[in-house]
């Protein structure tokens, strides 16, 4: 079997996260690779549908939870199209994980901040897993998640769940607009909420993930709160084919996003050639 | 090639430089886009400095159709400001295509014509050629824009008519005309079989005008992308067609296509099908509405049951 | 050459237009008219929404021979539709002849929603035409891999080895 | 320089009939050309006249086909490493399941005769990509599969300047052994195992009789020449061109450059080293189909294009850059290579004039001159 050759899933869960979001639960049909699969949250695949081809997304599941892999995806591309008109039994195939990871292990004892807008919510979700799974290692979490509208909040059971618990701040901002009268949560763009959230920075490390223009809003005003730029972690996320560091397109600058990727500090991506 | 005698110097060049350089100094466009000389011969050249317009030739290396730097999707020769571009009579015919299908405004270019007579078939010589029958662009021969009309300026003076090359294009595409059609196809998939999908052809083309190319289309995926036969040749059918009516013949597909595809053969056949059928001729007129998008009630339909 | 091929079913893919020959293939079939069943009909709005990549794609998938039909001139639903694509495909015709397909494995028919009679002809002689030329080998050939072909006409439609 | 063997030209001729009879695949120089074609008609229909003979490697049918004689075969050794297309892995629908059949990653031995020293490096500048931490078993198979002679090159023209990127027209980097011209036929250097191994397992057909002060010395001074000639092409510091295009990303000088470019992917396809590719997902008829990777270009705007319609690089003055920046910084920088082999094709078939040997001198003149990045000088020739 070649590095490019996919290995099969088969769909055992698909849930309509938004209008045009969904999340797909994935187990390997192979019961040694389903026994032995492992991954490190931050990590990447590259999901296809035979006959459309390739697409790459971040495993959204926690690698805390073993025995499947989840994704999440917007219908854009012709890819993650055909990936929606899938349904529970139908095969997907898998390749990966891929790239670095967030350095989890490292951040026992601090305080973690995350930050995410829209989809951007994926990446950040298997992190906190990771983290609620291992609560009692890490000091306060806090999430700031931001969408367009009420509508487009994914993961609305999970951001439930956070909510109520009493070891997690969850705060959730949305433009609501005139349909959802009744919201509660915060109003307007994620940044400013972050800055009104002041998460303390002091031991603490935060995780920021979104479309550019979130994370190039977000990342300055961490630094004013008094992140360094080394306890600021965020993904990258570039035209893939191969994951593997060969076909030449994700780079930025010398800096290969599949391979030296797709998990950067903000120092790094100040290193970074304005080509992103 | 046997003459290699070099062919005279070009006596509009003054001229040229002359508006060339009376343009930039008005501050009428920002760039002339014309030719200049270099280490391989004659290439583009793109000059913003008054100063800098002696750089400025024209002579038979001058292959190029600089028509394909108007081309809107170019943003960064689009940055570079309002253009004047130097064409030959056959470029000036793709200018009308652009005109004609509203890609560019006559206000937005300064067209500055040279009477030519005939082009080499490359433009990697150190020195220009006299023509020859050898070494002559086979779609020289009868030209019929020797005068052209649609320019702002016109330098140079009337030159002879290009000699007739060893074999026209009409030849050889009656000669292909003439095998059985088992020939046919066997030459035309072998050559297509050749192709590495590098769109260079399509890159080049002054009127390949697409936002979007169909073979970049993925939903669904038209034409392959992979260099293999089968998808090598919806390509080449799917570019020949989308230009019926609308290829100048300006040659520029062929001779940048790296592995030596014989395009120009299928767009002469195009040209003379809408000739025959619709009796249209590409010309440098932007009012005369190509064939493809056009209809009269009694076209023919000899072909429809 | 046509004892050569009996035994070949032509697989041909027909792109109609939905006002004038799809009622008129319609009507073939509710006046039980008997014809070659090698055709696959595939419905468009009109003659002018077939781009002839329609036909390439057919060839490329394994078809045999496409048939286009659609409006006779002036009846166009939308007008002037079939008046382009007449000029789209009389070019698209040539220059397939040029390279080398040879063009009775393209019918382009006008049948009107009432020429049920007239549909039949049409398929039957597209089928007669591409049988005697026999299988489009020449463009399989062509494949980097060997195409699968089609499940044969007369098979249930709903057969396990067809793709969703 | 332990090992020397001469061939004669009828030998050489012989070893490739004695491989092909064998049943060994020899990839080789061969004269092309519509109007030479097996296809009967295109003698009549042939538009090229500038394009009359031309050179490409084949796999041999006959050893008469093997073609020492003439310039630069028109596409690299590439394509018979990394195919224009090849599969991946292909699929077949069952019911509502996939069934995956893998591709065979060991090939047939084959032989390489006469290759470009210019062909052959790239393929080693290449392996390092290819393996720098997944390894990829189609090109390892075939690389590994292929013993790789050259033939020393006598230079094709002022824009061939391999001498300035590292390699030599006499080099042996990604072969296996070397010929050189002398009267009567060719001195062979084997460089590897493989290349000995030729030898041997063809001894009627070499012979051990080189003397260093005749034959030895026609060969040795056969080299040195083409490689001067080759040096008076072009000469650049590698070193400061990489370390001035890496912390010059946003210099004017390189957009400056890239004016004339069309954004066709032409120079990308002939380029021995380019080996950007896509995987795209065919359909073989009805419910199967194959993945495959294709040769791809970073010109086109689609290379990098998001679902989202976001583009990193959406100009095609930043897409040249990318082109040059890949070539001679990143690569340098992430596999201590440059990844060009100065074959001169990208010039040679690029039309509208871009030019290479004009582009590095340009950026060599600016690396030497320090803390500066402005107004360039178009480099004299």
């Amino acid at each position: 079997m070649n590095i490019y050759q996919p290995l099969l899933t088969t769909v055992t869960e698909v849930v309509d996260e938004t209008a045009d979001t969904r999340t797909l639960r994935l187990e390997f049909r192979d019961e040694a690779v389903r026994k032995d699969f492992a991954f490190r949250a931050g990590q990447f695949g590259e999901y296809s549908v035979f006959g459309a081809g390739e697409s790459t997304f971040c495993i959204a599941s926690s690698p805390t939870r073993e025995g499947y892999i989840e994704c999440s995806f917007k219908a854009i591309g012709k890819v993650t199209s055909e990936l929606r008109e899938v349904n529970v039994g139908d095969t997907v195939g898998f390749r990966g994980p891929y790239g670095n990871w967030f350095p989890v292990d490292d951040w026992k004892g601090k305080d973690i901040v995350f930050v995410a807008g829209g989809i951007g919510l994926a990446p950040v979700r298997c992190v906190i897993w990771n983290v609620l799974d291992r609560r009692d290692e890490f000091g306060d979490v806090t999430i700031v998640y931001g969408a367009r509208s009420v509508e487009d909040l994914v993961y609305k059971r999970e951001l439930e769940e956070w909510g109520s618990r009493s070891d997690v701040k969850m705060v959730t901002t949305v433009d609501p607009g005139g349909d959802t009268p009744d919201w509660t949560g915060e109003v307007g763009y994620v940044t400013p909420v972050v800055e009104k959230t002041a998460p303390k920075a002091d031991n603490a490390v935060a995780v920021v993930c979104g479309p550019p223009i979130v994370v190039k809003l977000t990342l300055p005003v961490l630094e004013q709160l008094g992140f360094a730029d080394d306890a600021v972690f965020t993904t990258l996320e570039n035209r893939m084919k191969c994951g593997l560091g060969k076909c030449g397109r994700c780079n930025i600058g010398p800096v290969y996003v599949c391979k030296d990727g797709p998990v950067f500090t903000a120092a790094q991506m100040k290193q970074l050639p304005p080509e992103f | 090639m046997t003459d290699m005698a070099t062919a005279p110097a070009y006596t509009g060049v003054d001229d040229l430089r002359r508006i060339a350089r009376e343009l930039l100094e008005a501050g009428d466009v920002r760039v002339i886009i014309g030719y200049e000389n270099a280490r391989r011969g004659a290439r583009p050249v793109f000059i913003s400095d008054p100063a800098e317009t002696d750089k400025l030739i024209f002579d038979t290396r001058c292959v190029h159709n600089l028509v394909t730097y108007l081309n809107p999707r170019r943003d960064h020769v689009a940055e570079l400001g309002k253009i004047a571009l130097v064409v030959k009579g056959c470029d000036v015919k793709a200018v009308a295509g652009l005109l004609r299908e509203s890609q560019v405004g006559r206000d937005d270019v300064v067209l500055i014509g040279v009477r030519c007579g005939g082009v080499l078939e490359e433009n990697e010589l150190p020195a220009a050629l006299a023509l020859t029958p050898e070494n002559v662009a086979p779609r020289c021969y009868g030209c019929d824009n020797r005068e052209p009309t649609l320019t702002d300026h016109l330098v140079g003076e009337p030159q002879p008519e290009p000699p007739r090359p060893v074999m026209t294009i009409d030849e050889r595409v009656a000669a292909l005309d003439g095998q059985p059609m088992e020939e046919r196809w066997a030459f035309w998939t072998e050559q297509f079989s050749k192709c590495v999908r590098c769109y260079a052809c399509r890159q080049v083309c002054p009127l390949c005008i697409c936002e979007q190319c169909i073979v970049e289309k993925t939903r669904p995926q038209w034409i392959e992308s992979s260099a293999h036969p089968r998808g090598n040749l919806s390509w080449n059918i799917t570019r020949a067609i989308h230009l019926a009516g609308r290829c100048v013949d300006c040659g520029e597909c062929e001779r940048f296509c790296p592995v030596g595809i014989p395009l120009s053969l299928l767009n002469r056949k195009l040209q003379h099908i809408v000739h025959e059928r619709y009796d249209y001729t590409v010309s440098d007129d932007p009012e005369n509405a190509a064939p493809i998008g056009d209809y009269r009630l009694d076209d023919q339909q000899e072909f429809i049951k | 050459m046509t004892d050569a091929h009996t035994d070949f079913e032509p697989r041909i893919t027909a792109f109609v237009c939905n006002w004038c020959t799809y009622t008129g293939a319609d009507l073939a079939g509710t006046s039980r008219l008997h014809m070659a069943s090698n055709v696959r009909l595939i419905r468009l709005p009109c003659t002018g929404r077939i781009d002839p990549l329609f036909i390439v794609k057919s060839f490329e998938r394994g078809a045999d021979g496409v048939i286009v039909s659609g409006c006779h001139p002036a009846d166009c639903h939308y007008t002037s539709g079939n008046y382009h694509a007449r000029r789209r495909f009389a070019v698209f015709h040539d220059i397939m002849e040029f390279i080398g397909v040879d063009p009775r494995r393209m019918t382009f028919s006008w049948v009107s929603a009432s020429e049920g009679a007239k549909w039949k002809d049409v398929v039957d002689e597209a089928v007669r035409n591409v049988r005697e030329l026999g299988p489009f080998e020449a463009y399989r050939a062509l494949a980097p891999e060997a195409v699968e072909p089609w499940p044969a006409a007369t098979s249930d439609p709903a057969g396990e080895e067809v793709a969703s | 320089m332990s090992d020397r063997y001469f061939i004669s030209d009828s030998d050489l001729r012989g070893l490739a009939a004695d491989l092909l009879g064998a049943g060994t695949d020899v990839i080789a120089p061969v004269a092309t050309d519509i109007c030479q074609s097996p296809s009967a008609i295109a003698a009549s229909a042939c538009t090229l006249d500038h394009s009359l003979v031309d050179i490409d490697y084949r796999a041999l049918t006959d050893a008469d086909e093997l073609d020492l004689s003439r310039g630069l075969p028109q596409l690299s050794l590439k394509g018979y490493f990394l195919p224009e297309h090849e599969a991946l892995c292909r699929w077949k629908q069952k019911g509502i399941t996939v069934e995956v059949e893998e591709v065979p990653t060991e090939f047939a031995p084959r032989v390489v005769l006469a290759a470009k020293a210019c062909d052959a490096a790239a393929l080693e500048v290449v392996d390092k990509v290819m393996n720098w931490d997944y390894k990829d078993e189609l090109w390892n198979g075939r690389r590994e599969a292929t013993t790789i002679v050259n033939l020393t090159c006598p230079m094709i023209d002022d824009s061939c300047f391999c001498t300035a990127v590292g390699t030599a027209p006499d080099d042996v980097k990604g072969a296996d052994g070397l010929l050189t011209p002398v009267a009567g036929g060719y001195v062979y250097e084997p460089a590897t195992d493989k290349g000995r191994a030729l030898a041997e397992a063809n001894k009627a057909r070499f012979s051990n009789d080189v003397e260093a002060d005749t034959r030895g010395r026609e060969a040795d001074d056969e080299r040195a020449a083409s490689r001067q000639r080759v040096a008076a092409n072009l000469e650049i510091d590698a070193e400061s061109v990489r370390d001035w295009i890496d912390t010059h990303f946003e210099d004017p000088l390189l957009s400056q450059l890239a004016i004339r470019c069309n954004g066709c992917g032409a120079c990308t396809s002939v380029c021995p080293t380019c080996h950007c590719f896509d995987i795209v997902d065919e359909q073989e008829g009805v419910g199967r189909g194959t993945r495959r990777r294709c040769w791809d270009t970073c010109q086109a705007p689609t290379f990098t294009l998001h679902a989202s319609g976001h583009n990193p690089r959406d100009d095609q003055h930043v897409r040249y850059r990318q082109r040059i920046n890949h070539k001679f910084a990143i690569y340098p920088l992430k596999f201590g290579e440059v990844l060009c082999t100065g074959c001169g094709r990208c010039t040679r078939v690029c039309h509208a004039g871009q030019d290479l040997v004009e582009i590095l001198q340009a950026i060599d003149i600016a690396a030497r001159r320090p803390g500066d990045s402005a107004e360039p000088e178009e480099a004299a020739s």
